[in-house]
């Protein structure tokens, strides 16, 4: 996404100002080992997802053990290894949810954009996750879309809203182009 | 079928394996002289019986329950027979037998009989019995009486199982005779 | 060191002040059954193989990371803990892909020796049949996660005697896996010295020398004793 | 700040509200803005520039008001006369509803019954601050009487007494163990060491609850007010709170109130003038259910994988690196400050015998009002339900409430008069948990519902320890046999004897509590289980039944030739 927001800078030199923002964090927390997480949280939100690169980047700056860190990396469900769609929607099977038809929604949501939970869609557009519970039962069942809450959905419903999302995107990549 | 009443009535059956088991079976040498003497062997691939008899007192049985006859057979053979015993680890484990297990039925037979070296065509696999989903330990098709693992299981292990069963004992293996493999 | 009186099994014992309950119980010939743990190596409690009862705690404790107490009462063996310890035993088969018969370490192995001296002799579980890889890139060694049962002795032994730190995990739950590095294979790994450490105190046939057939992997780990004993009682002189 | 200066600013804060014509109250949390607060704050905003009324009133968009199914929800509060509630507001209605209310004109927009037996029948001590101050301004907190329990205990108190007062008010951990505070915070003052620490739990995990969420959210002060109190009682220099990854806009108030906080120096070197030093850190978690338990939690605050150890030892013994830890909830933490200004006896006025206080509970499912509640303990769950929640919607007829999440289990009707408390839930096979309460109508199968539990557990479980990690996983494996029509009645044996194994061997409180939801619901509803292993049916009409057991024989010997299963 910050790639996005910087379309002119050449892919080398944004590459490198993705890289200073994790030196930001890691000075931040003066380079300690016991804030892996908090960097590997950092690392996630400029790159979006956590390569071999910057895992071996962050482990030599923290001076872990390459393992050390895939480890952690591996074990926390927000830390992905693979590069994000455009859109991600995160649908909560929490109970709540669950009771009121949100496995129903992943369903089709996986037949309609021929993805499987947890995986991206081939032309990258869209990545499909679930959740254990988003703590907003009140709603159910209820998903994001690209960090905005939708409540009181239904599989319909929320294939129309993916659809209008990936639209507006195309349209605007369009008018840029 | 056997004149003497006395004498135990034995039957071996053969599942999925690869027949390793009773092999060990017939290396019990001098033993099966004198194991003859006390038992009939009323079934299995040693003897030539068709069906599955009745009142069977010991049946041996090889092999991984792997498709619908295997499991007709397992049935027949619980029906039957008064002590089951898993003989050997395909029967105990499903062991090597159940390598297949990974993999869906379709792309087996596939690598098998239109891939592999000698096709055989697919007409032949009509005359072939329905793999069963997994291949199964005996145990999860039929209720088992005495596990006797090994792969196979040497003949001292049978030895001590069946002498044990004849004489009326409690089949007791020491630790180092009922490891698996 | 102050010294310790417990009761093991309804006899007292003495143990040493700081001392976990199994090592009271291995110093006096008690034997508890263990997968995880290696003498040498950091107690990790993961295997669950020896729990024990100690009188007073409505829970099972873990013998090799609860510490011997002062008038501490354990039973090491009854018929509730025997059961549970052959189901364990069951749930470890049922994980992965054992298959002793085509296994380099059969006849060598811990996890097949415990089955038999605990009396599991057969799996009522349905077998998961994961489907895993082998590494073999390395130039000496292999590893078929097939067989591993996640004890982690190659992890603490790289980390804590080696230490390379060259293994961890990754992932969590069923989908924990042993990796080096960044998961990367074994043979391209930057920080492997190459020592065979991990191998010789794998307990199954999960890590092994390249090259070994079936039934021709056996281990020893007693070396370890030894190197910590010369690193720590200053036995071996420079 | 001293405590003189902090009673001047809330005097002051509290003479400027005095001072306006009409505060405005807009619930301002997720749900309330999922279902449109945020539209309507414009709207507010937009008529206060055009009518130029900002010096007679102000908005205040202020954490959960607690009916999150009415939402959005708008309060009214003139300088005199009566304070109304509206719901499911419009912004053209919120518009109309300031106009008149401001012109002193009749309000056309039905406002909510005062007595709605939503709010009559709460408690609020925890949630107290909830829909009455804008989480984002430390004055409107400091005008309720935010850290003057801690200038009272600073200046006024001895740590021992401290954490006596704590014993005394009877106050359990929230987080669902129920383990009494009070020993608790005295083993870890009573530990030597010369470092210690304090630890908030936000790691809320349990599916269906969101209590610690809307806590930290709402009233990120008073969480922070509490750990103070915890760290002066205890002897600690240094806190963490440990939020859920899931919850970015309660790390970010937290993150906002501790500058806050300490820019006015009620946290940080010499807290409000005393000699008492404490600084609180944020840690976010990264989507790990198992770090919800106290061991995981401190060895992900290390940055590391959030695998549990064993215990003995505890963390109050040796924790974070080693050192005494005093580990709480978010919502234990919630609970201090009053107890610290009114007293423990106050405090053990609310509740049971052995259950004191009150306890937040996340009510949702099948059920008219859902949101979050604050009752005192004891209450029965048929109040809980019937009155506050006003029953099932649609005319559906009460199944099951679930408690506890992954970890409980589900109550069937004729429990509906039990007493909510520790004990009598423990009894019940649930546990109170941290608050989840879902409600169930006849629609829900009990074995699925605990198939959805298991897997909730296999895919949370860390692997560390064979019971859990396996165990689970072929718990679910039977669980999903019973439930496609796969299973013979051995399976339900070989589960039950599971369940014992995983409860009994596990490492941690997560396999420990795991089989409870497939434990509970065998007690109570062992007939469903039999119908679909017996029957091939699902009574409440969910799972397919379309399996057969592995080891049957296909009915028809058509099927039994390999080509069939090519087709």
């Amino acid at each position: 996404m910050t790639a996005q927001a910087m379309p002119s800078v050449p892919a080398e030199q944004s590459q490198q100002l993705r890289f200073q923002l994790i030196d930001k964090s890691l000075k931040k927390f003066q380079y300690q080992q016991d804030a892996l997480i908090e960097v590997l949280h950092a690392a996630q939100e400029t790159f979006g997802h956590l390569d071999e690169e910057i895992l071996d980047y962050v482990s030599r700056q923290l001076k872990l053990p390459p393992s050390w860190v895939y480890g952690v990396a591996t074990f926390y469900n927000f830390f992905t290894l693979d590069p994000q769609g455009e859109h991600i929607c995160v649908v909560c099977m929490g109970t709540a949810c669950y009771v009121k038809g949100a496995g129903e929604i992943v369903t089709k949501l996986e037949r309609e954009f021929s993805v499987k939970d947890g995986d991206t869609t081939e032309d990258g557009q869209l990545t499909l996750m679930t959740a254990r519970c988003l703590g907003n039962c009140s709603l159910a069942p209820m998903l994001t879309l690209d960090g905005e809450v939708l409540g009181k959905e239904s599989a319909e419903s929320t294939i129309a809203a993916i659809h209008t999302k990936a639209t507006l995107t195309a349209a605007a990549k369009e008018k840029n182009a | 079928m056997s004149q003497n009443s006395k004498k135990v009535r034995l039957a071996t059956a053969w599942l999925g394996g690869c027949s390793g088991c009773h092999m060990s079976f017939l290396d019990l040498d001098e033993l099966l002289i004198e194991l003859i003497e006390k038992v009939d062997i009323v079934y299995g691939p040693l003897v030539d019986h068709k069906e599955f008899p009745e009142d069977v007192d010991i049946c041996l049985v090889e092999g991984a329950v792997t498709n619908v006859e295997n499991l007709e057979l397992a049935r027949q053979i619980r029906t039957n027979s008064k002590i089951v015993i898993s003989f050997g680890d395909c029967a105990v484990t499903g062991n090597v037998t159940s390598m297949r297990n990974r993999i869906p039925i379709k792309d087996l037979l596939t690598a098998v009989y239109h891939e592999a070296q000698a096709p055989i065509g697919a007409e032949s696999l009509k005359v072939l019995p329905a793999l069963l989903k997994k291949a199964l330990p005996l145990h999860q098709a039929i209720k088992v009486d005495l596990y006797l693992p090994g792969c196979p299981p040497d003949p001292e292990r049978i030895a001590t199982a069946v002498t044990a069963l004849l004489e009326g004992r409690e089949v007791e293996l020491a630790p180092q005779m009922r490891t698996f493999g | 060191m102050p010294v310790i009186t417990l009761t093991i099994d309804d006899e007292l014992v003495s143990a040493r002040a700081g001392q976990s309950i199994l090592e009271a119980c291995r110093e006096h010939g008690i034997k508890i059954p263990t997968l995880c743990n290696l003498d040498g190596l950091s107690a990790r409690g993961g295997c669950r193989l020896c729990l024990v009862e100690v009188a007073g705690n409505p829970r099972l404790l873990p013998a090799c990371t609860t510490e011997a107490l002062e008038n501490m009462v354990v039973t090491t063996h009854n018929e509730k803990i025997d059961r549970y310890r052959r189901m364990i035993l069951e749930l470890t088969f049922a994980e992965r892909n054992h298959t002793c018969a085509v296994c380099v370490s059969n006849q060598h192995c811990e996890l097949q020796t415990l089955a038999a001296e605990l009396g599991m002799d057969h799996v009522r579980y349905d077998y998961l049949n994961p489907e895993l890889g082998l590494d073999t890139s390395h130039a000496r060694y292999g590893v078929d996660h097939n067989r591993c049962v996640l004890c982690l002795r190659c992890v603490r032994v790289c980390d804590e005697v080696e230490g390379a730190h060259t293994w961890d995990v990754k992932g969590r739950g069923i989908e924990s896996r042993v990796i080096t590095d960044l998961n990367r294979p074994w043979g391209d790994s930057e920080s492997c010295t190459e020592c065979g450490k991990c191998v010789e105190v794998c307990p199954t046939g999960a890590l092994f020398d390249k090259g070994s057939a079936v039934a021709e992997m056996k281990k020893e780990a007693s070396f370890l004793r030894r190197i910590l004993d010369g690193r720590e009682k200053n036995e071996w002189r420079r | 700040m001293n405590p003189t200066s902090l009673l001047k600013q809330a005097e002051e804060e509290q003479q400027r509200q005095q001072q306006l014509n009409l505060r405005v109250f807009l619930c301002y949390s997720t749900p309330c803005i999922a279902a449109g607060a945020e539209q309507v704050k414009t709207a507010l905003e937009s008529l206060i520039k055009e009518k130029q009324l900002n010096t007679e009133l102000e908005i205040v968009a202020t954490g959960c008001m607690g009916p999150c199914s009415r939402g959005p929800l708008l309060r009214i509060k003139p300088a005199e006369g009566e304070e109304q509630t509206y719901e499911k507001v419009t912004p053209e209605q919120a518009r109309e509803i300031l106009l008149h209310s401001i012109e002193q004109r009749p309000v056309e927009t039905e406002a909510l019954p005062a007595d709605l037996p939503f709010f009559a029948r709460q408690t609020r001590i925890v949630l107290s601050n909830n829909g009455e101050i804008d989480p984002e301004k430390i004055e409107h907190c400091i005008a309720r009487g935010a850290y003057s329990a801690l200038a009272h205990v600073l200046h006024e108190m001895s740590p021992e007494e401290v954490c006596n007062e704590i014993k005394n008010s009877g106050l359990r951990g929230r987080g669902g163990g129920g383990y009494p505070a009070g020993v608790k915070w005295n083993l870890v003052r009573k530990s030597p060491a010369d470092r210690k620490y304090v630890v908030a739990n936000g790691d809320e995990g349990d599916p269906g609850a969101y209590m610690d969420r809307t806590i930290m959210e709402s009233d990120p002060h008073r969480v922070l007010e509490g750990m103070a109190i915890a760290g002066y009682a205890v002897g600690a220099e240094q806190g963490y709170i440990y939020v859920r990854g899931e919850y970015p806009l309660a790390a970010a108030r937290l993150v906002k109130a501790i500058k806050a906080a300490e820019r006015r120096g009620l946290l940080g070197s010499r807290v409000l003038g005393s000699n008492f030093n404490f600084r609180i850190d944020l840690r976010v978690g990264a989507g790990a259910f198992v770090c919800g338990e106290e061991t995981a939690l401190m060895t992900s605050i290390m940055g590391r994988r959030g695998q549990p150890v064993p215990r003995p030892p505890y963390p109050a013994q040796s924790g974070l690196w080693g050192y005494p830890t005093l580990i709480n909830n978010v919502e234990s933490f919630a609970n201090v400050a009053p107890i610290m200004e009114k007293g423990a006896d106050w405090f053990a006025s609310f509740g049971t015998d052995k259950s004191k206080g009150t306890k937040v509970f996340a009510l949702c499912g099948e059920v008219v009002n859902s949101g979050l509640i604050e009752v005192p303990m004891g209450i029965s769950l048929r109040d809980i339900v019937f009155e506050i929640g006003g029953g099932l919607p649609d005319g559906g007829k009460f199944k099951a409430a679930q408690t506890g999440g992954p970890s409980g289990g589900c109550i069937p009707a004729e429990f509906l008069d039990t007493p909510v408390d520790y004990e009598s839930l423990k009894e019940l096979g649930s546990i109170m948990g941290s608050g989840g309460l879902i409600v169930m109508n006849e629609t829900s199968c009990m074995p699925d519902v605990a198939k959805f539990f298991m897997e909730f557990c296999l895919d949370e479980s860390c692997g560390k320890c064979v019971s859990c990690r396996v165990g689970t996983v072929e718990m679910y494996e039977l669980l999903k046999r019973i439930t496609d029509g796969s299973a013979m009645l051995t399976d339900l044996e070989i589960l039950e004897e599971l369940c014992e194994l995983v409860q009994e061997t596990s490492l941690c409180g997560l396999g420990m509590t795991a089989p409870n939801p497939v434990l509970n619901t065998l007690k109570y509803y062992r007939d469903e289980y039999l119908a679909h292993i017996e029957n091939k049916s699902c009574p409440a009409g969910v799972c397919q039944l379309d399996q057969i057991p592995l080891m049957k024989l296909p009915e028809h010997a058509a099927e039994r030739a390999v080509f069939k299963e090519e087709r």
